[in-house]
């Protein structure tokens, strides 16, 4: 653990700036993409994963280790089973064939 | 810093910047899956990455891909697997899923640093930790209960226990003085467990309470909650991109909440503390029992609208448990050949999550010109020959027009202003907003009761013979 | 000049971050408010006047107090004028006694 | 690191969020003053936080003192004193003095560390440096060029030198032949001087040949262009407030150039560097003065509006040169007040900066919902009694619905679909992309001669009698 003031204050700045950035990507979003949106975003906290991989890399012992196996299992589904369940729903909005290309 | 950490950084702003793009192309249908890709793109890189250039994988490589493999597989199934109506349910035990991640990592970080720590730990370490550890654990349990009350396995009723606030109150001063102590005065391990087992058990107390037709509030709610502590960790780890990942979430999340609060008229506060969707519901529904229903057949209603100018379909989330757009899109289809001008008329809640009637006309390949919003139709329906009500009844309802009722004020859809009004339902099943419905007495209304399948197909056939 | 590779990256973050935040928040302005908002953001990057404060706080020798007093006063004409001039555009803007509250 | 410097870190934090809201409330017209207040606001605190904590300025703040008087005064009663047509010069050259504040910074950083530093200086540092210096200074002298194209004291026809191409490449070179040198080799403060020199020509060298028309997305793009001097300026500095207050410029400054030149329907680079607004201006115009043209009087003109039932104005360049805004309102509580329905099509780029007329109008006290954008108006030309075309002539040119003209392409107001249409002019001159204007001589069209505001007031003397 050495977060300088430094490295705090940085992550603070980012911590804001991405704060103010999904505020602002988000607001602008129609109804019928609510679901999709949240689904979406659920599987972009499956990032977890990446922090979980971390505790595996340096975990000792069984008790770190069972927590490190079940964090990875656990951030593997949020972002495997989230993308997936994504893309499935926004297949269905696809249009059929014959559509015309420019509606909506 | 040596080459390879710099390139940790580069890698995390890449993977950073596909989950905004991401994000922002989620909220436009033409680039939507787009951006859903791109976001996993850039997940595998960050992950790929992580794996191989971690110091110390090259022994624990194992609890990884062990991990990553039943993850996968489950993650992978269940996603395939689920049924439309059945995705919201999928998206919380998603959700619970990272939650418990965070916390799980929350509780390892802790545990690796309580170690090794002489006294105090620094403060915003700690606090971060705590704040992992407590908001993760709420997300996983309260996934879970949203995930049992969307699938029917919790009472969908607001469930409150003996004493419930006192209990809540209890449970939060709990968690506020084991914090305080961690971070003032003692690190110590086991209460450190205590603490987030008071968080396990405050999810599910928090959530018991609150109605199953306000859950995808909740679901996305929890979803926010995740993101923040996948942020928090991100704070402790010095890891720019759970960082940047979580705190998108966070905050998107957030907006998602509120907006849809907002499309159902309510505040935040009301949907999580004021159950409703709740007992009133049985006592109503018994007293629009009394009512007389003016009953019609699917043949007399396929006339009506096969020589009618404009029909405007209104689908609710009957339409959806009978899975029954299949059928509507060729009723739609048939008609349109004859001449007659149809709508949908979708409300921004109808259904049980937002766009979830979006999401199944358009597997019925319904043409997304025809799916009107609210806004957009509601002065139509003056000129409308019928209003087709689909298994809708909330969204329906006249009554939130008027003062007094549990849904008042919400906008509705103003079907009573058609010519003809057609209700396709089961029976006298109230909405889930549990009260009655005084459209369905009105004397330009007609019933067809049953199934909305089977009875969508009987005016499928009628409107063909017409 | 110790500028760590940290603090280079933190930057290159904090950059990236701020110019999503920049293009988010004006791609949704009104035709009619592209004119201040050109004016705002001039008086904005006036902030340069604190770079010209440093500078004078490390000021010595008769060059760099000459570039100091220059950067100060460039700096602080982009600032006063930019805003007090956007102030001015907007003035116009306000509707008169009269008006609804709710229109437009 | 000190509680100070902690201190300061929170204080730009601060900064940059008042400066993020206010670019957010100034993009809407309700919340536009206060978001500019607001970044005053935030402003004020950094500059104030920086003068009274950094160490150094015991000794030297009579500089900060002295430089912040004069720049207040001067910057102060420029923005007081100058007339609303005047406002484009008004930024372009505040904007040139921020560019110029970011040069001198980025010389008086070289100076200092070239003199301490043994051998050659960190890379990012150095290149920044180079960056900040570069397009400062083209910022600064590209100001200065667009001030005077503006206020007519350059002319505002496109200038090319004399083997312009070959004058651009061999600066472009040189600039980074030398920076090259400077990051690569040698640390030389000569060299970084003529560095500086070549980049204030350039920044001449390149708007010379820009026609004043296309000004205003100049300065728009200038603006961008300080913004990311300022943010280099930052980095350099390790100054947060700096680096997230330019990036933001740099970004939003480059949009809004986007917007501004798609709303005239052409590209960045053409406006950089096919300088349209030229020549053939006087060729047309004397092909123009051939054709007869139909005159009318103010008394038939106010007569037609009065028993009229909807009147179209039309407002351009003409009307901000003669100040006519102020009788335009009248006429328009007169018409009104006959029971005649006016509104204001507003072209995107009528004037010679976007908003020009709103600004205008909205000085003059005409509500909002008044004004309409051209694609919301543009089908109700159709019925409408009297298009009123006040000094506008580039907005309403129908050869820009023709293949081959200078201005092909460009959305136009469709004028000549209403039944009559009066048009207010001095005399025969074209507008600012000097062609002729074939509405002129449609058999629908009567001109009505003379500048805008006394015309004007015939027109209100006019009605008043009608
Ligand atoms: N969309 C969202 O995001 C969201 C989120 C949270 C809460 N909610 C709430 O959910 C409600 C949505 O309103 P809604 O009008 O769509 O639905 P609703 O008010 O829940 O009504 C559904 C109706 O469909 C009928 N039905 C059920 N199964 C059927 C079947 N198989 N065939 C035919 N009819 C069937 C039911 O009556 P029978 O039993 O008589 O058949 C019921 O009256 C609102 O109260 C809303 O606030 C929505
Ligand atoms: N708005 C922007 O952001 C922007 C930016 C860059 C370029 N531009 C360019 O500027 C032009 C704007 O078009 P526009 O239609 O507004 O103006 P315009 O095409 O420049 O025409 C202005 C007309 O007003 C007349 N006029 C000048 N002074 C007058 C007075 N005192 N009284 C009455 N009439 C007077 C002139 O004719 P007489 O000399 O015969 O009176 C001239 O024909 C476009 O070409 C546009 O591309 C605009």
């Amino acid at each position: 653990m050495e977060l300088s003031a430094f490295e705090l204050l940085s992550a603070l700045f980012i911590l804001v700036l991405a704060a103010v950035v999904g505020y602002e990507v988000v607001s602008k979003v129609p109804t019928m993409l609510h679901t999709p949106l949240m689904s979406g975003a659920n599987a972009v906290h499956g990032v977890i994963v990446v922090g979980a991989m971390l505790v595996a890399a340096s975990a000792e012992g069984p008790v770190r280790i069972v927590l490190a196996l079940l964090g990875v299992i656990l951030g593997t589904i949020n972002v495997v089973g989230g993308f997936v369940v994504t893309d499935r729903m926004l297949e269905m909005f696809k249009r059929r064939p014959g559509d015309q290309p420019g509606e909506r | 810093m040596d080459t390879l950490q710099v390139l940790t950084y580069l890698v995390w702003l890449v993977a950073s910047v596909t989950f905004i793009i991401a994000l922002k192309f989620l909220a436009s249908p033409k680039t939507a899956r787009t951006g859903n890709l791109l976001g996993a793109a850039g997940m595998a890189l960050v992950v790929a990455w992580t794996f191989f250039t971690s110091p110390g994988m090259l022994e624990n490589w194992w609890i990884v891909i062990v991990g990553g493999a039943v993850g996968s597989v489950a993650g992978f199934l269940g996603a395939k697997r689920v049924a439309m109506t059945a995705m919201p349910q999928m998206v919380a035990i998603f959700n619970g899923a990272g939650g418990g991640a965070a916390a799980v990592v929350a509780i390892a970080e802790y545990l690796e640093f309580a170690d090794h720590g002489d006294g105090l730990l620094p403060l915003p370490f700690v606090i971060a930790t705590l704040l992992g550890a407590v908001i993760g654990s709420v997300a996983l349990t309260g996934s879970v209960v949203a995930f049992g009350k969307l699938q029917g396995i919790v009472t969908s009723r607001p469930y409150m226990l003996p004493g419930q606030q006192m209990i809540t109150g209890a449970m939060f001063l709990a968690l506020f003085v084991i914090g305080v102590y961690i971070v003032g005065f003692e690190n110590s391990i086991p209460l450190f467990l205590v603490f987030c087992v008071i968080a396990l058990a405050a999810g599910v107390v928090l959530t018991m309470p609150i109605g199953g037709a306000d859950m995808p509030v909740v679901v996305s709610l929890l979803n926010s909650y995740t993101g923040i502590a996948v942020a928090a960790s991100g704070f402790v780890l010095g890891n720019y991109a759970l960082l940047i990942a979580g705190t998108l979430v966070g905050a998107s999340g957030a907006i998602l909440t509120q907006l849809m609060t907002k499309a159902m008229n309510r505040s935040l506060f009301n949907v999580l503390f004021a159950g409703f969707g709740t007992g009133g519901g049985a006592v109503a529904a018994g007293a629009e029992g009394e009512e007389q229903l003016r009953e019609i057949n699917a043949e007399d209603v396929a006339v009506l609208m096969a020589y009618g100018k404009r029909v405007i379909i209104v689908p609710g989330y009957g339409m959806a448990v009978a899975q029954a757009q299949g059928p509507v899109r060729e009723l739609m289809d048939l008609l349109i050949a004859k001449g007659v001008d149809v709508q949908f008329a979708i409300h921004p809640v109808a259904g049980r999550m937002p766009g979830h009637m979006n999401v199944l006309l358009a597997e019925a390949n319904v043409p997304y010109d025809r799916l009107k919003e609210m806004d957009e139709i509601n002065d139509d329906f003056a000129d409308t020959d019928v209003a087709l009500v689909i298994g809708a009844n909330d969204v329906v309802n006249p009554s939130a027009r008027e003062e007094g009722s549990p849904i008042s004020g919400m906008p509705i859809l103003n079907v009573d202003a058609a010519q003809n009004i057609v209700v396709l339902k089961r029976g006298r099943g109230t909405g889930f907003a549990g009260i009655p419905n005084p459209l369905f007495s009105n004397e330009k209304t007609a019933m067809l009761f049953g199934d909305a399948k089977p009875s969508i197909e009987a005016l499928v056939a009628g409107v063909k013979q017409a």
